[in-house]
């Protein structure tokens, strides 16, 4: 069972990646319902088995690290593959109608698409720093060929500098692993772990660690390293920069907690967290202040993904040397705003994508008149802004409180001002949106009317981060499933 | 000091002589350049590093022939969207772009 | 300000190098774990080739390797993706030049037999599907220059299905390995041999395949943006 | 209790309620409930006997209603004044505003009804305050400038009272536990800060019974005011002052200060300085508000007189009662005759005067009219022999002082009423209003014998011979000197209404209508935050540029941290 | 069985759900859709009522109503319907039946009606989940839905004054929000419970941090409260449609921070436990200067909408005054007054929209003569007005007169200095609109009349405030019968004060 689990899930994308890249964009949608289904299946199944047996290692090839490449598959990974699959599915049926399906490159768009899918799920799993860097390289690639795909200057340029960022970026983490390889003679991220527990404060390994996490910040867009995000972001098509801003950045982000947690104890120090936790604050502020000041609705978006990657940042101090339940309280609260965010800010881009459809605008404050004419979309907007806004119930409600339960229990209450600053000026951006929505006095009156289905589906994704923090029990109570060391 | 340990060190600097160019240059294809030149200052240090501590290892080879390849993609990549930009825009660098990402 | 930019780059940079050069120097003096090598020697014999640098990327780390083949297949993607079809048929491309075709006709043969010569010798000695690929490649962009016609280069089916071939013969065999054997990519007993050769082949042709696809691909197509909203 | 009382007590108080309820159907037929609705009451007054309480624990906080001797007068007097004062309004009104003025007319009977059946603190502000509030609107009821005036003062110093007389009895109820009125007053003058309530409690009452400093209201409101609500003012509400006095204050117990002492004080105050400023008016009805005042301040000495002696007050209660009755009757006849046109001629033109001056002559003590009796009876009980206070040698003098300006002021009045009023037709209603007021004015107090207790002996009506001087040597004093003044001054000064509030720099007691100007908007603030922001984008773009440099910085920052801690 | 049936816990959800699920719906609808939609509407709200009704039924059998379910690893979200809860959802319940009804009328063919009663009625069900609140968070949740289902109604003109005011409410509550969460986390972090339990959860020596997470507490409600220094939103807030106005400072929005501060003081901190912390004598002294203060503002202000504005911000400190007397007396006073405040200032803010729509008066001295013109709505406002200042036998005097005995209990007699200026400051500001309501003749035309027929204005618009004006009337009246909110107040407070 669980063999034909993983070989589907490995499977899955690569192989629609193939199949629709031999078919149309239309053809290609099509193939794509089955392939989500599948996908979305073997997500659950897999979800539900480690809820039931707990993790393991799955040895590609059959050959265990450190000569192999392991797959680590425990709680969180399968719970990040079901949090890709549910927005993949989400943002590639709003694709599906959103894009132009006339336009010739449209075609490719699904071979990218499954492609990142893939890449997502291997860094998920992935347990080998240099697999790691493929499947970075393979999210990076398809990411960047999606926000080209079809574009003019604008989009290429945005384009380009995300592909020199995030190449970049990968060199440096690659700088890093080939440090550490030299420091330790093995790729496991777990052998890893271990030796670095026998010989702690090792100069080089130290450096390494820098060097991969300064790279991964790259590649997370971490202030002021967020250059390249906005551009990239705020250009793309609703449904890539939906993907973009909810799953790609979290790859890379992922890598490095799950470096920080190996090795951070070990050859990390208090200043190097506490300097994480301060680019995450300064992040938090400025991404916020600068959404409140971008004309465009979908850069406002860009830049609030800028702050709210700035709060998976204070995941850096809030682990370094605390009592093992601060510790655990943090990476769950990382992990649920990691989901919410996702989930949120795919449904905060797939709404403005809808506004901006309806609108014929990107301008913020051509919205005037549009809370009459399409108040669905502007209250899934409005739903995800809540769980930007980190209010209750919704999962980034959850992710805060852990996080300030964890700021308080470990003594460095400056992050929880942070916290309680960044929810404040999220709801400055979220509420310029809707101060212009609302706005009576514009004459227009002219709006496009999109799909249904384009309004339900953030509706859908809206509601699922807003339940989050209802539902944040079980879902964390899976995360936090004993690992069974077995490989 | 092995010979080894001497690549490494002779990657290192290739490396950050690429950040240089990364940073310092603005034509597109020599930021392309810069950027090869610090995968392969990557590549060195890699290979040079691991032989330096293991003799030869077949590992670490294999790994920078997987990082080549990936190197080239991206290579490729970036140079076809260079030339396309550069077709559409007549422009061979980023800057300065200021009015149409940030704007005002 | 910008006059003191470069100094101060320049400085960022030294500090950078000596940084990491104490690191560097730290690492190589007080390594720690294990040797990875040896256990690849053990394991050589189980792996169906002979040349340890491919039983490492083609059974070991067989994982990466077909995702690398996959981020290869996704720049030819995007390459592909911005190419316009009648750029093949640029005029500036053919040439009548009497001894680059003789040429041609020399070497064009001669490359393919390197090139086959390449994947064969991968298992026992350095060489493998991608230089042999990237031979191929070579022989493409020479004919292409040499004004060749190379029909199957247009964005059509064929060209997708080349692209794509080795990747899907790899995929394929991992899936099925995982249906029958133990784990994904994990060969059976005795079979290693013929089905990474089975790879490299397919492999080889697809490389080739994607380089060159990347060398024609002329992004000259008039775009019209798919920028959402236009600039209003 | 009887088996009726119930209903009549819920009449006495709900008939002017249910009336307002048939405003919308009944028409123009609604005044005629103008003399019946009070009727309820007066039966109640007089039928029923004394004594009795009735517990309603599910209104307000657990109210009380109850009638005994003390309320019975004090009923006896609203109804009856209450009544023919609606009489007497049927001839009166005009149908300007004739709805609205039906409203308040009936709110302010209801509330004026209600308080002196009350027997909890609860009820008794209730009403007093319905009172309070809705007699606002029977003040202002013409709307001329001098209404509206009036009306503000009267609802500043209304409001101002209210809320003493609150302080006082929420301290009241605080230290007694218990909302009653007769517990009230026994707690109070134990009480650790009894000096303060008993001084809330007297200023707040002060306001309504015409207290020196507290009266401007009065002779600006009564005299505007319709002639028929001038009368139930001045005769019957500026008694609900005093009854809430006699209720709340601690007459039969002894009580810390020498708030007796200064209530004499007061009373000596208003006494002869409202008279002073009365006699300097040039309204009759101001001189007759005027004349409330003073009489309210001979008033003030018994309550003063009570206060300060505890013995006495059993004695003095009565006569409060008594004197609250002749007053209130007398006063609201006068009013009311302030708007009967003198007939043209004849032996008509004789009675007119006649009954006219009557009532006030009675209010000075005349013999065989209910003046005498309460005078006699005050008289008796304020023998200084009996009073141990400071200032018990002055009462006597002082009431003779008080008859003295009583009549000045009442031929003041009669002088100006035959200057001014034109003789004329009088409508029907109005006359047979009046005269009611002034047969019960006349004869109530014949009926009434209960009241002068032990203090003046059979038959009350009828003053004995040694008394004669006494009532007379004063009518006599204030005849005389009316003729002199008559004589000898051509011009009597005149002094505005509300004396001393003529002094009152400004015309806006309120600062209801001043306006203020917003503040400038910050426009500093506003350049400040562009600034910022235009200083912000330029930041990120070149924080766009400079990404990389960054990276390197923070690889250096995080590998040389690393090393250092 | 019978037990069972009224003990379902379920109810709890129903009362909440049956709000929530006519917003959802009523969002669905489509605009044109209006008969429909006024009768899910008023059919959801007689429903809760019904519920409620209920549940206040059970609540004074002595039943208790809990629901809860885990949402984080310590955290519950729980739904509790004490005798506290059933007043403010009580009351809630109640007025929204009214306000609806009145909104129906009040937005008679003006656009965007959809989305009106849809946050309309989210609005309430926040409301609901307030009162309903088991713990402290669940209260925070309902709090901050609050906060951003009333925005849209604050807004809902589109007016750049409107949406100036939307502005200026979202900053102060949305900063009200988070201060309070920094609050509730260190509290949280500190004893380990958020639990609403009678007399407090909090245990041990008051100590500086416990001080400070109090001030954190009730700095965050007193937003929405409106105390002195945070009370700038409310003002402004009244350029929202006359409903929502009333909704809001009624029901809504300022109830539940006055609520949410009875319940920290009462359930979370425990009086006793404040009280001998000292920190509710400088509250109670914040309270008494919000209350003059409002008071003050008020007279200066010519707008009718925005005197009553700090009208409410001065009554409403009323509550919080009443709860910091620390004393059974002075706390039923604060709690009569949550509901007393509530149907006197809504139906003062009916009357104001009723001159508004009917008349086209928004300013004070343009009221001249409305009285004969519009009785019955004038009446009503007059009884409000008269409510406000305290005056017997209406609502607002039975509160004063707790409270001033609440006051004299607790030995802090400047208490009713304060109770008595107020009064007089209403006085103030209340009488000369009555004044300029009945004795003001006038002169010239209405600013912009509309006539209705044969009543002076619309029947949806003339009934709520009529019925409100009447319970004003009775509920001071028969303050002393079973059910009155006096003596609900005081069965909150038996059972609270001494459990």
């Amino acid at each position: 069972m669980m063999a034909w689990l993983m070989a589907g899930l490995l499977f899955t994308p690569l192989a629609w990646a193939v199949m629709s890249l031999m078919a149309g964009f239309r053809a290609g949608w099509r193939l794509a319902w089955l392939g989500m289904a599948v996908q979305g299946l073997v997500s659950v199944l897999l979800w539900l088995a480690i809820a039931d047996q707990g993790g393991f290692y799955y040895a590609l090839g059959d050959w265990p690290a450190p000569l192999g490449i392991e797959l680590r598959v425990d709680g969180l990974a399968v719970t990040f593959i079901l949090l890709t699959a549910t927005v993949a599915t989400a943002c590639g049926l709003h694709a599906g109608v959103y894009l132009d399906p006339d336009k010739p490159w449209q075609r490719y768009f699904w071979p990218l698409f499954w492609f990142l899918w893939a890449g997502l799920n291997a860094v998920w799993l992935g347990a080998d720093l240099f697999n790691l860097y493929v499947g970075l390289e393979l999210i990076s690639l398809s990411a960047v060929g999606l926000v080209a795909l079809g574009g003019a200057g604008d989009a290429l340029r945005a384009s380009l500098r995300y592909l020199l960022a995030a190449l970049v970026g990968s060199l440096f983490y690659l700088l890093g692993v080939a440090l550490i390889y030299g420091q330790f003679g093995t790729l496991s991220l777990g052998g890893v772990a271990q030796l670095a527990e026998d010989h702690t404060a090792l100069a080089g390994a130290g450096i390494a660690l820098a060097l991969m996490l300064a790279g991964l910040a790259l590649k997370t867009a971490l202030f002021p390293l967020h250059g390249w995000l906005p551009p990239a972001h705020g250009i793309a098509p609703s449904p890539v920069s939906a993907l973009l801003s909810a799953l790609v950045l979290k790859a890379s982000f992922y890598i490095a907690a799950r470096l920080w947690l190996a090795l951070g104890e070990t050859q990390g120090s208090y200043g190097v967290a506490q300097l994480a936790g301060a680019l995450g604050a300064a992040a938090v502020l400025w991404g916020s202040w600068m959404a409140c000041l971008q004309p465009r609705l979908k850069q406002v978006v860009a830049y609030s993904t800028v702050a709210q990657v700035g709060y998976l940042f204070l995941l850096f101090p809030l682990t370094w040397q605390v009592s093992d339940q601060i510790s655990q309280q943090a990476q769950e609260g990382m992990t649920l705003q990691v989901i919410s965010h996702a989930l949120a800010k795919a449904a905060m881009f797939l709404a403005a994508g809808n506004l901006v459809l309806s609108t014929g605008s990107s301008k913020v404050e051509d919205l005037a008149g549009v809370g009459r004419f399409l108040p669905f979309s502007l209250f899934s907007f409005g739903l995800a802004g809540v769980s930007l806004m980190s209010l209750p119930p919704s999962g980034g409600f959850a992710a805060k409180w852990l996080l300030l339960q964890a700021t308080i229990g470990s003594g460095q209450w400056w992050w929880a001002l942070v916290l309680i600053a960044g929810g404040l000026l999220s709801a400055a951006y979220v509420f310029r949106i809707y101060r212009a929505s609302f706005q009576e006095a514009s004459g227009q009156d002219d709006f496009h009317h999109p799909p249904r289905r384009l309004e339900a589906i953030p509706m859908a994704l809206a509601l699922l981060s807003l339940g989050l923090g209802l539902a944040g029990e079980p879902v964390l109570a899976i995360m936090g499933l004993p690992f069974e060391e077995d490989g | 000091m092995t010979p080894h340990l001497l690549y490494a060190f002779t990657g290192l600097l290739l490396f950050v002589t690429g950040l240089f160019g990364m940073i310092a240059l603005d034509h597109l294809l020599r930021k392309l350049l810069a950027l090869n030149l610090m995968g392969s200052g990557t590549f060195l240090v890699l290979v040079g590093l691991a032989q330096h501590r293991n003799g030869v290892d077949p590992v670490v080879q294999a790994l920078v022939l997987t990082g080549i390849v990936v190197a080239i993609a991206a290579t490729a990549l970036g140079l076809v969207l260079i030339r396309r930009y550069y077709h559409l825009s007549g422009r061979s660098s980023l800057e300065p772009d200021t009015n149409d990402e940030a704007g005002p | 300000m910008r006059r003191w930019a470069t100094p101060s780059l320049l400085a960022v940079c030294f500090a950078l190098v000596c940084v990491l050069g104490l690191g560097l120097w730290s690492i190589a003096f007080d390594p720690v774990g294990k040797s990875l090598p040896e256990r690849v020697r053990d394991a050589m014999g189980s792996s169906g080739v002979d040349h340890p640098v491919t039983a490492v990327l083609l059974n070991f780390r067989s994982y990466d390797t077909l995702l690398e083949i996959g981020v290869l297949v996704i720049a030819a993607i995007a390459g592909i993706s911005m190419a316009r079809l009648p750029s093949l048929e640029d005029p500036a491309f053919r040439t009548h030049d009497a001894l680059l075709g003789a040429l041609q006709r020399w070497f064009v043969p001669l490359m393919w037999l390197v090139a086959g010569y390449l994947v064969w010798a991968g298992a026992k000695q350095p060489g493998g599907a991608f230089q042999a690929g990237a031979v191929l490649a070579a022989t493409g962009v020479l004919m292409r220059l040499g004004g060749m016609p190379m029909d199957f280069l247009q964005p059509g089916r064929l060209l997708r299905v080349g692209l794509v071939l080795g990747f899907a013969v790899f995929l394929l065999v991992a899936f099925v390995t995982a249906l029958v054997g133990d784990a994904f990519l994990a060969y059976p007993e005795g079979m290693a041999k013929s089905l990474i050769l089975l790879i490299e082949v397919s492999l080889t042709l697809s490389i080739a395949m994607v380089l060159l696809s990347l060398f024609v691909a002329a992004p000259v197509t008039d775009a019209t943006g798919n920028q959402e909203g236009g600039h209003r | 209790m009887m088996p009726v009382l119930p209903f009549l007590v819920i009449a006495t108080v709900g008939l002017p309620l249910l009336w307002l309820l048939t405003m919308p159907f009944a028409g123009r037929w609604q005044r005629f409930g103008l003399p019946i609705l009070p009727l309820p009451a007066l039966i109640l007054a007089l039928a029923s006997t004394s004594g009795w309480q009735w517990s309603l624990p599910w209104l307000l906080m657990d109210s009380q209603w109850l009638l005994d001797d003390l309320r019975r007068t004090f009923l006896t007097l609203t109804a009856l004044l209450w009544s023919t004062a609606g009489v007497f309004a049927l001839g009166y009104l005009d149908n300007r505003n004739l709805n609205r003025f039906l409203v308040f007319w009936c709110l302010t009977l209801t509330g004026n009804l209600g308080l002196v059946i009350a027997g909890d603190a609860a009820s008794f502000y209730t009403f007093f305050a319905l009172m309070t509030f809705a007699s606002y609107g029977l003040v202002v009821h013409d709307g001329t400038a001098e209404a509206l005036r009036a009306g503000r003062v009267y609802m500043v110093m209304a409001v101002a009272g209210e809320m003493l007389l609150l302080a006082g009895l929420m301290l009241a109820a605080e230290e007694a536990d218990s909302l009653l009125l007769t517990e009230l007053a026994s707690a109070v003058a134990t009480a650790p800060r009894a000096q303060l309530i008993i001084g809330l409690l007297i200023t707040g009452f002060g306001v309504k019974a015409g207290l020196p400093l507290l009266h401007f209201w009065l002779p600006l409101a009564h005299p505007v005011a319709p002639t028929p609500a001038s009368a139930v003012l001045s005769g019957a509400m500026i008694k609900a002052g005093l009854l809430g006095w006699v209720l709340t204050l601690p007459l039969g117990q002894a009580s810390p200060g020498n708030w007796g002492d200064l209530m004499v004080v007061a009373g000596a105050v208003a006494s002869l300085g409202g008279a002073l400023a009365g006699i300097c008016q040039q309204q009759t009805k101001a001189v007759l508000a005027y004349s409330s005042i003073s009489q309210m301040g001979l008033v003030m000495l018994l309550v003063g007189a009570a206060l300060a002696t505890p013995d006495r007050a059993a004695v003095i209660v009565p006569v409060i009662a008594l004197y609250a009755l002749h007053h209130g009757l007398a006063k609201g006849a006068l009013f009311l005759s302030t708007a009967v046109h003198p007939p043209a001629a004849g032996p008509v033109r004789w009675a007119y005067w006649l009954l006219l001056a009557l009532p006030g002559f009675s209010l000075a003590g005349l013999p065989w009219t209910s003046g005498a009796l309460a005078k006699l009876a005050m008289k008796e009980a304020l023998a200084s022999d009996q009073l141990t206070m400071a200032t018990a040698t002055w009462l006597s003098p002082m009431m003779t002082a008080g008859a003295v300006a009583t009549l000045l002021l009442i031929l003041r009045f009669l002088w100006l009423h035959h200057t001014q009023a034109e003789p004329s037709a009088n409508p029907r209603w109005r006359i047979a209003g009046w005269l009611l007021t002034v047969a019960g004015s006349g004869l109530v107090f014949w009926v009434l014998p209960w009241q002068a207790g032990d203090l003046v002996e059979q038959p009350y009506w009828l003053p004995k011979a040694y008394q004669y001087p006494a009532l007379l040597a004063p009518i006599g004093l204030a005849l005389t000197a009316g003729v002199l003044a008559a004589l000898l001054v051509r011009r009597a000064p005149a002094v505005p209404p509300g004396d001393l509030l003529a002094l009152w720099p400004s015309r806006r007691p309120f600062p209801g209508a001043v306006r203020v100007q917003p503040a400038p908007p910050g426009e500093n603030l506003r350049r400040w935050a562009n600034t910022v922001s235009a200083l912000s984008v330029g930041a990120e773009t070149h924080m766009r540029s400079g990404g990389l440099l960054a990276l390197a910085v923070v690889v250096l920052l995080v590998a040389l941290i690393n090393q250092v801690s | 069985m019978a037990e069972d049936f009224w003990l379902n816990p379920w109810l709890l959800v129903m009362a909440l759900a049956t709000s929530m699920v006519a917003a959802l719906g009523i969002f669905m609808l489509p605009e044109e859709r209006h008969g429909l939609r006024t009768t899910l509407n008023l059919g959801a709200a007689a429903l809760k009522l019904v519920l409620v009704i209920v549940m206040v039924w059970g609540v004074f059998q002595g039943l208790e109503y809990q629901l809860s379910f885990t949402m984080l690893p310590g955290i519950e979200f729980e739904l509790k319907a004490d005798s506290l809860s059933m007043m403010f959802a009580g009351l809630s319940s109640v007025l929204w039946l009214l306000t609806t009804a009145y909104a129906v009328g009040y937005l008679e063919n003006s656009p965007n009606r959809s989305r009106f009663f849809g946050f309309f009625s989210l609005c309430v069900a926040s409301t609901t989940g307030i009162a309903l609140a088991g713990n402290l968070f669940t209260f925070f949740l309902f709090y901050e839905m609050l906060t951003l289902s009333t925005y849209p109604l604050v807004v809902h003109r589109g007016t750049a004054k409107a949406l100036k005011a939307g502005r200026s409410y979202i900053i102060y509550t949305l900063s009200g929000g988070a201060v309070f969460l920094l609050g509730m986390a260190w509290l949280y972090a500190e004893t380990g419970t958020l639990d609403f339990a009678p007399g407090g959860v909090v245990e041990g020596e008051p100590t500086p941090v416990l001080a400070a997470i109090f001030v954190l507490l009730v700095a965050g409600l007193g937003v929405k409260a409106a105390l002195f220094p945070l009370h700038g939103w409310l003002p402004q807030a009244m350029v929202a449609p006359a409903p929502v106005s009333a909704l809001l400072h009624a029901v809504a929005v300022v109830k539940a921070g006055a609520f949410g501060i009875v319940r920290v003081i009462s359930d979370v901190f425990g009086m006793g436990f404040a009280n001998e912390a000292g920190l509710l004598l400088p509250l109670a002294g914040l309270a008494a200067f919000t209350i003059l203060f409002g008071s003050v503002r008020a007279l200066f202000q010519q707008d009718l909408k925005r005197r009553l504005a700090y009208s409410t911000i001065s009554q409403v400190s009323y509550i919080i005054l009443g709860i910091c007397l620390a004393g059974p007396l002075g706390m039923v006073g604060g709690l009569v007054h949550l509901l007393h405040q509530g149907i006197m200032k809504i139906t003062l803010f009916f009357c104001a929209g009723n001159y508004a729509e009917t008349l086209g008066v928004h300013r004070i001295d343009e009221l001249d003569g409305a009285g004969p013109r519009m009785p019955a709505t004038s009446v009503a406002f007059t009884i409000g007005a008269f409510g406000m200042i305290g005056t017997p036998p209406l609502a607002g005097f039975i509160t004063k007169w707790t409270l001033g005995l609440g006051s004299l209990e607790a030995e802090l007699p400047w208490v009713v200095a304060v109770l008595l200026a107020s009064s007089i400051l209403n006085a103030a500001y209340f009488l000369p609109i009555v004044h300029r309501l009945w004795f003001r003749a006038r002169s010239d035309a209405w600013p912009e009349e509309v006539r209705w027929g044969r009543l002076e204005t619309l029947s949806w618009l003339l009934w709520p405030p009529v019925l409100t004006a009447v319970a004003v009337v009775l509920i001071g009246v028969f303050a002393a019968v079973p059910f009155s909110p006096l003596s609900w107040a005081e069965l909150v407070v038996n059972r609270e004060y001494r459990p």
